[in-house]
């Protein structure tokens, strides 16, 4: 369970995503809305990825495949036209769903750097696909507009679109709260711990992991649906496979197998993307564009000392704390 | 010539061995009992060096091993069969054997890949079957083979016989007498009292972490009751 | 397309495959045997293709650059695995992806940093310019020959490193149980330390013959590397045999499928759209063959027997 | 209130393996500055250089940061048509300038045409086109097209045949990203056209050149290229390179004192040779520049702005040449090779004109709102 | 005679060249212990694994429970009432002893699509794996990960989760393996105590504990059975004296 210590870091980021707003207009700094949105929309995609990665143990090396998808449901609908936020949000969801299960069944035959390689390869398809749909602009992408779901809810206003994604994010979160530590959760868990014994008392586990791989793909497909509003645009980067990498670094650096933690994981990765460069500008002139030399090995430290991750570093409590 | 004093050992906060010491004369056939989860591998991984000790001190032919790496250990001659067999999966009956010959204990015939297949002919059907498909019992012996084959000064042997059917345990036991005739040192865990007390020279009853009672064979089958008291028989 | 130059694509195939598979040699070697997923395989490459182009540049000797490269690439490699590597080879792969991944990051601003951004100058060396006649009429690049012999040279040693000798049963052991390696007295972490360099040694030597006929620039590594692990994926991880053999499986499947394409889907589609839908397929065929692969062997073609 | 110093942000790729495209036109772009003694009608001149990683949306995040937190006036750069396409719109309705210092993306020249957009580099479309024209005065018959599997790639080949009137032996479109080249090569010399026409740019360019000389056709098949070969790339192609001829906007031969000034500074400061990458930056900071000094510095004056770049009356390294009513420039096309100079090293020398004060083909499609 | 609850006809499994089983027939009648033993490598493992699902044979049918069950997976061998303890102990290392035996259970209450309510607390999973792991010896220690109990214990563990998924037949491959003699007679008295509510298929080298328990024995040797029959009967056969027992064992 959380200790004191965890709990207050969990309280202190909400009240800080809930302050942003206001304290970024009061200052006239209403850049960090728009940062602290992509912030958490990459966390939605984070703690998706976690479901599978951390608590299952399946290294999808392919979820940037559903941020792609999702994108592309509103980029498409807004390319007719179409900006029904419902509609599009919807087609998110189950779109990213029924191809996490198409590439779920293909993929869950295969184990450890199997699996990875072979959603990575999917994940590339997707993204060659994307390449060449002249129709949605290929590799130029596709200029959208933002959803809209009520006329009260006007995304177009930044703020009302960063509380929209706010709300997604603690839902998000909340599910999957409730699913790790669920019946499903538990099989999803001791799958990764020993699947031939789950298999022995009798879980019929590939439909478990199947399950947990399509939950992941569409919780993710709403975090890239959330992107291309951000952005209001869609590309087939969004599917390449760095960007896979770079959500599972987010799950890592803030603490695989944790629930919170994918989430401050996708916080460290984009302020160091942001600040990094602009202290390294401040040292040495010109040299901010050499940010990733800095990261990279920050990374491998990363990994070697802090298993549990930032998460983790905090005092107190086990990593698992679903 | 192996000298083990005041040995603590620790799994993360849980200490496990509470200043264990035992001895090992040349030639001599050492045995460590002892209840479930009392400490016994946990003192043979220590001695070792495949897990950290926190104290204490291990003397092997008067040269201090406590916290060298375990292959330098391996390098002394002391010949692990580790509990739970832990044979290589990967490999094929026969590399299993080849792969960490030595002659660490100088000795004029060494043990080698056949004297290995003459002693456990079950193992020569399946030379080249990879190690992960013997059965729990072939793997046994082979683990058995693999340390005899690196000729240690001295064998270590965690609950070699665990798994093994009547017949081959009894072989096992012989095979060990004879070694023990060849002049070859012995450490042995085993469940089985009854045999250990046939072949063993001197016994170390070891209870929560650290010796209770230590004696020869005859004192312990003499002493009814350290036996009842400590090994439940 | 004729005959004749559907056979050259064939052999274009070979020979890019055999490319493959020396570009995924180190990987089968430190993925396959010793189990870890070393995505800086892609960096090991650039700087092999780095130390060489640099010495190539001063010296103007293809020979020299070789005998400079390999202690070179071997110190690199080596020191990935002292400072990075050593204490993960327990670790699950997770863990491995994104050390590495971090290193590609590091070498990548490391070169652009040394060398400048700027692609480094790497011709053909004069003695292996020129090209032979090996078709009727068709005459082929000296150095793509030169590139065959090299991959072929290195799979056959290779091959008889791991299967025949005791270093190899020794670091197929140790990716079994390290530890258990340890007690029976091998200093399993030089050894391993030595092989991961022994891989390096390989990347660079991939990343040396693809100088003169690539782009030698910073992330030159990153599409070999997603290549390298498709290759040793469907060939089986940790088979020697698998991986040549899916080399040229590849080779000849992406460059055949590449150039035969655009013809064959001409005939149930117009023109225009073969042309663009073509390469668009095309290039999604190797990973469409893993999928395949995978799907109906989950352990690869020739899956290593550890059961 | 009077802002007393100029912002201009500047989008490019910084990080990463294309990182070089943006090396080159910083480079270019503070040289400008240098020249202009880093004020623009007396207001200092403050860069914002924000790094776009080659990812749309990290392009789209830094221009967002540039137009809200910084405060930009000007928004320039830009190497990518996907990465144009993502910034154009958020700038073009904050109602800042934005100026492609590269990105020939044709939508800005057409559908998507804005009076807030300029261009200091050229249309996709208008280099092959003039390499087009260059093979009909050439009198070259039967020639093979290739090209990236990608939009620019397309309309590469869309501006060549727009102008080319020869026919075409066959065409190929390769993968993006694509390292070997063989089989293309292979089909090539089964065709064996009387020439190559070819869109290779960057590192994939290289890669192509080094295997088309390994392979002879160099002498069989001469190549002509567009965005292929330039002062970016010479150095990676070597003498691969020599003998092969591409058509460019910049004539960096011409005796134009600004050229030769830009050159020879550009030399000096940084000790490389320029690119047109460069020489397009360049132009740039000289744009906004007359732009600012129409307006007195009242930056608040946007349109005033607009309204005297649209003359295009500065210093460009181009010469004197005019904006088309898309802001696309109307710009002469050179014939360039690439020779072995005294000491056997490649050069590139331009060795005529192809196309006096050419326009882009997608203006009259460009309706202008404010 | 009472209808057997499992039976195994004309069995047959071959690894490479190594008979694991040979054309074997064999039955389990209710609520009887059927010890199997062998020499090391005759095939007990393999045949066990067969019957659980684990390894497909590649000749013969096994009825369980009246039913064929030859094409059916582990996962619904075990819901047909087919329980398994391994020879080398698999058990859920990051999970508490607890959790172990709450997650055998789980699953076989219902499928575990529940993705709402925590399974931690849900007494109708917690209670019975309480009460399980009290059975087995292990009360005390359900809350400590299961990785840190001693070999002996985790042994204990495996048979809990057997028991767990309420099994109509026990397959236990060795559950004394690697225990010291009280604990051995502790599991030995344990087994016996589960007689007559379970019928149980017995692995065992530990000759104490077989004539202790079984009401019949197989001998096993190359996978063919070369006796069965009550224990004194087994212990009379020379061949099974000369192929297993040896002399001092078969006298004792
Ligand atoms: N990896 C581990 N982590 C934590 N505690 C451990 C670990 N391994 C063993 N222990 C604890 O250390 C104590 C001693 O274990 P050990 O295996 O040494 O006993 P043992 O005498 O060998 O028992 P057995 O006869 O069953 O092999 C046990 O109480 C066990 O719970
Ligand atoms: N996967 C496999 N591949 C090849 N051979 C195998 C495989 N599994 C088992 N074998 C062989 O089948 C035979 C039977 O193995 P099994 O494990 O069933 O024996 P066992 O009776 O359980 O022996 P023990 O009592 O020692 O556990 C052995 O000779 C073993 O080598
Ligand atoms: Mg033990
Ligand atoms: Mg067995």
């Amino acid at each position: 369970m959380l200790t004191r210590v965890k709990l207050i870091c969990l309280f202190l980021s909400a009240a800080i995503l809930l302050a942003v707003p206001p304290l970024a207009q009061a200052t006239g700094e209403d850049f960090y809305v728009t940062l602290f949105a992509r912030i958490m929309i990459f966390a939605i995609a984070a703690v998706s990825l976690d479901l599978i990665l951390g608590f299952g143990g399946m290294i999808s090396f392919g979820h940037a495949a559903y941020l792609g998808l999702g994108a592309y449901a509103v980029g498409i609908f807004s390319h007719y036209g179409i900006t029904d936020g419902f509609l599009q949000f919807g087609v998110a969801i189950l779109g990213s769903a029924a191809v996490a299960l198409v590439i779920g069944a293909i993929c869950l035959r295969t184990r450890g750097i199997y699996f990875i390689m072979i959603t990575l390869a999917l994940t590339q398809m997707l993204y060659f696909l994307g390449i060449s749909l002249e129709e949605y602009g290929g590799d130029d992408g596709l200029n959208t507009d933002r959803s809209e779901f009520v006329t009260a809810l006007d995304l177009y206003d930044d703020v009302t679109l960063y509380y929209f994604t706010f709300v997604i994010l603690v839902v998000c979160v909340f599910i999957m709260h409730r699913l790790i530590n669920s019946r499903f959760g538990m099989v999803i868990r001791g799958c990764r711990s020993n699947e031939d014994r789950m298999q022995a008392i009798g879980f019929p586990t590939f439909r478990y992991k199947l399950a947990a791989f399509v939950i992941s793909g569409a919780m993710c497909g709403v975090s890239g649906a959330l992107l291309a509003n951000l952005t209001e645009f869609v590309t087939p980067e969004f599917m390449h496979w760095f960007r896979s990498g770079e959500i599972m670094i987010m799950v890592l650096v803030g603490g695989m197998g944790s629930l919170f933690g994918p989430a401050f994981g996708a916080a460290a990765y984009l302020l160091f993307e942001e600040w990094v460069p602009e202290i390294m500008e401040l040292v040495v002139s010109g040299s901010g564009q050499n940010w990733q030399f800095i990261f990279g090995p920050l990374l491998v430290i990363l990994v070697l000392f802090a298993k549990q991750g930032l998460w983790g570093l905090i005092p107190g409590g086990r990593s698992n704390d679903g | 010539m192996l000298e083990v004093r005041g040995l603590e050992t620790a799994y993360g906060q849980s200490q496990v061995l509470f200043g264990m010491a035992f001895d090992v004369g040349p030639g001599e056939v050492v045995t460590l009992m002892g209840r479930n989860g009392m400490g016994k591998t946990t003192t043979i991984r220590s001695v070792m060096g495949l897990i950290p000790t926190r104290a204490g001190s291990i003397r092997f032919e008067d040269r201090e091993l406590r916290g060298s790496p375990s292959h330098r250990i391996g390098q002394q001659g002391l010949g692990l069969v580790p509990e739970g067999r832990q044979i290589f999966p990967n490999l094929t009956v026969r590399e299993n054997l080849v792969a960490t010959a030595a002659n660490r204990s100088g000795s004029a015939d060494p043990w080698t890949v056949d004297r290995v297949f003459a002693l456990f002919p079950a193992l020569a059907e399946r030379a080249n079957n990879m190690g992960n498909q013997l059965s729990g019992g072939e793997q046994q012996m082979l683990a058995i083979g693999r340390a005899l084959t690196t000729n240690p000064k001295l064998l270590i042997l965690d609950e070699a016989t665990e798994g093994l059917a009547p017949l081959v345990r009894a072989e096992i036991w012989t095979c060990l007498a004879s070694l023990k005739a060849e002049g070859q040192a012995i450490l042995v865990i085993d469940k089985s009292v009854e045999a250990l007390t046939r072949i063993g020279d001197r016994h170390y009853i070891v209870e929560r972490g650290r010796v209770v009672w230590q004696g020869d064979s005859r004192a312990l089958t003499a002493d009814e009751d350290i036996q009842h008291l400590y090994l439940g028989v | 397309m004729t005959w004749l130059l559907l056979l050259e694509q064939i052999l274009n195939g070979v020979q890019f495959g055999v490319f493959l598979f020396l570009v995924s040699a180190g990987l089968t070697l430190v993925l396959g045997i010793m189990n870890v997923v070393n995505l800086a395989h892609g960096s090991l490459f650039m700087l092999g293709a780095y130390y060489a182009a640099t010495v190539f540049g001063w010296t103007g000797s293809f020979l020299l650059a070789a005998v400079v490269m390999v202690p070179m690439a071997l110190l690199s490699g080596i020191a990935i695995e002292v400072v990075a590597l050593r204490t993960m080879y327990d670790r699950d792969h997770m863990d491995q992806v994104l050390a590495t991944f971090g290193l590609i990051l590091f070498f990548n601003e490391s070169v652009r940093l040394v060398w400048g951004a700027e692609s480094q100058p790497m011709p053909v060396p004069d003695f292996l310019a020129g090209s032979v006649e090996v078709l009727p009429g068709t005459p082929y690049p000296v150095f793509r020959v030169a590139v065959i012999a090299v991959g072929l040279l290195t799979a056959f040693a290779l091959y008889l490193l791991i299967t025949r000798t005791r270093v190899g049963m020794l670091i197929r052991a140790g990716a079994s149980n390290r530890a258990m390696v340890g007690a029976l007295g091998i200093n399993i972490q030089l050894l391993y330390t030595l092989v991961f360099g022994l891989g390096a040694i390989l990347a660079g030597l991939a990343g040396m013959m693809a100088g003169p006929l690539q782009s030698v620039e910073p992330g030159m590594g990153e599409d070999m590397l997603i290549l390298a692990f498709v290759v040793i994926v469907i060939g089986g991880i940790g088979s020697i045999r698998g991986a040549m053999i899916a080399s040229v499986v590849i080779g000849i499947v992406e460059v055949v499928g590449r150039s035969i394409l655009p013809f064959a889907m001409t005939g149930f589609m117009g023109e225009d759209a073969a042309q663009t839908a073509g390469p668009a397929v095309s290039s999604m065929l190797i990973y469409v063959l893993m999928a395949a692969v995978l799907f109906f062997k989950p352990e690869g073609l020739f899956p290593a027997k550890t059961g | 209130a009077q802002d007393k110093e100029i912002r201009i942000g500047f989008i490019n790729t910084f990080s990463g393996g294309a990182s070089i495209y943006g090396k080159h036109q910083k480079d270019g772009v503070e040289l400008a500055l240098d020249h202009l003694g880093r004020k623009m009608a007396g207001l200092d001149v403050k860069m914002i250089y924000g790094d776009d990683q080659r990812k749309p949306d990290v392009g789209r995040q830094a221009a967002d940061k540039m137009l809200k937190k910084d405060k930009v006036h000007v928004v320039a750069g830009i190497t990518w048509s996907n990465i144009l396409a993502a910034v154009q719109r958020r700038v073009i309705r904050a109602k800042k300038i934005l100026i492609s210092t590269n990105a020939g993306w044709s939508a800005m020249a057409g559908k998507n045409c804005s009076p807030y957009f300029f261009s200091t580099s050229w249309n996709n479309d208008q280099t092959p086109e003039a390499m087009g024209h260059l093979m009909n005065q050439l009198k070259l018959d039967n020639v093979f097209l290739i090209s990236a599997n990608y939009q620019a790639g397309k309309d590469m080949l869309t501006g060549f045949e727009r102008f080319y009137k020869g026919g075409v032996a066959g065409r190929i479109l390769y993968r993006l990203g694509q390292r070997d080249y063989q089989a293309e090569i292979s089909q090539i010399r089964a065709v064996n056209p009387s020439a190559l026409f070819g869109f290779v740019p960057g590192p994939m360019g290289i890669a192509f050149m080094k295997q088309y000389r390994a392979a002879g056709l160099h002498e069989s098949i001469p190549f002509y290229s567009v965005f292929t070969i330039d002062y970016m790339t010479l150095g990676g192609h070597g003498k691969a390179a020599i003998g092969t001829y591409h058509t460019s906007y910049w004539n960096n031969s011409s005796d134009d004192p600004v050229n030769r000034k830009f050159i020879e500074d550009f030399k000096e400061k940084y000790g490389y040779h320029p690119s047109m990458f460069s020489a397009q930056a360049y132009d740039m900071p000289m744009l906004v520049d007359s732009g600012v000094r129409a307006v007195k510095g009242d930056l608040s004056d946007v349109k005033g702005m607009i309204l005297e770049m649209e003359k295009a009356d500065f210093k460009s390294t181009r010469g004197k040449f005019a904006y088309n009513t898309n802001h696309i420039p109307i710009q002469n096309f050179y014939r360039r090779e690439v020779r072995a100079d005294a000491n056997g090293d490649p050069e590139i020398v331009t060795t005529g004109v192809v196309f006096e004060n050419h326009k882009d083909s997608y203006y009259e499609t460009c309706k202008m709102k404010w | 005679m009472a209808e057997p609850i499992l039976r195994v006809e004309g069995l047959g499994k071959q690894f490479g060249g190594v008979v694991a089983t040979d054309n074997l027939d064999f039955e389990v009648l209710p609520g009887e212990i059927h010890a199997v033993i062998g020499p090391n490598g005759a095939g007990k493992t393999t045949f066990v694994a067969q019957i659980s699902g684990m390894i497909r044979p590649d000749a013969g049918r096994i009825f369980f429970d009246g039913r064929d069950v030859t094409q059916l997976t582990a996962p619904a061998r075990s819901h047909a009432g087919l329980a398994r303890s391994f020879q080398i102990t698999s058990i859920f290392k990051g999970f508490s002893a607890l959790q172990n035996v709450a997650l055998a259970i789980q699953a076989h209450s219902g499928h575990s699509f529940r993705m709402w309510c925590p399974a931690g607390t849900d007494e109708t999973l917690v209670a019975p794996a309480r009460e399980i792991l009290g059975r087995v010896g292990l009360g005390d220690r359900a809350e400590v990960t299961a990785a840190s109990l001693a070999h002996g214990e985790q042994r204990q563990l495996e048979i809990a989760m057997a028991l767990a998924t309420r099994p109509k037949l026990l397959l236990l491959d060795e559950p004394t393996a690697g225990m010291g003699p009280e604990d051995s007679q502790q599991m030995t008295a344990f087994l016996g105590a589960l007689k007559g509510d379970y019928s149980i298929l017995l692995i065992e080298h530990d000759m104490d504990t077989v004539f202790a328990l079984a009401d019949r024995i197989t001998v096993l040797v190359y996978g063919r059975a070369i006796a069965t029959g009550t224990p004194e009967v087994i212990r009379a056969n020379d061949e099974v004296r000369a192929a297993y027992l040896g002399e001092e064992k078969a006298l004792a």
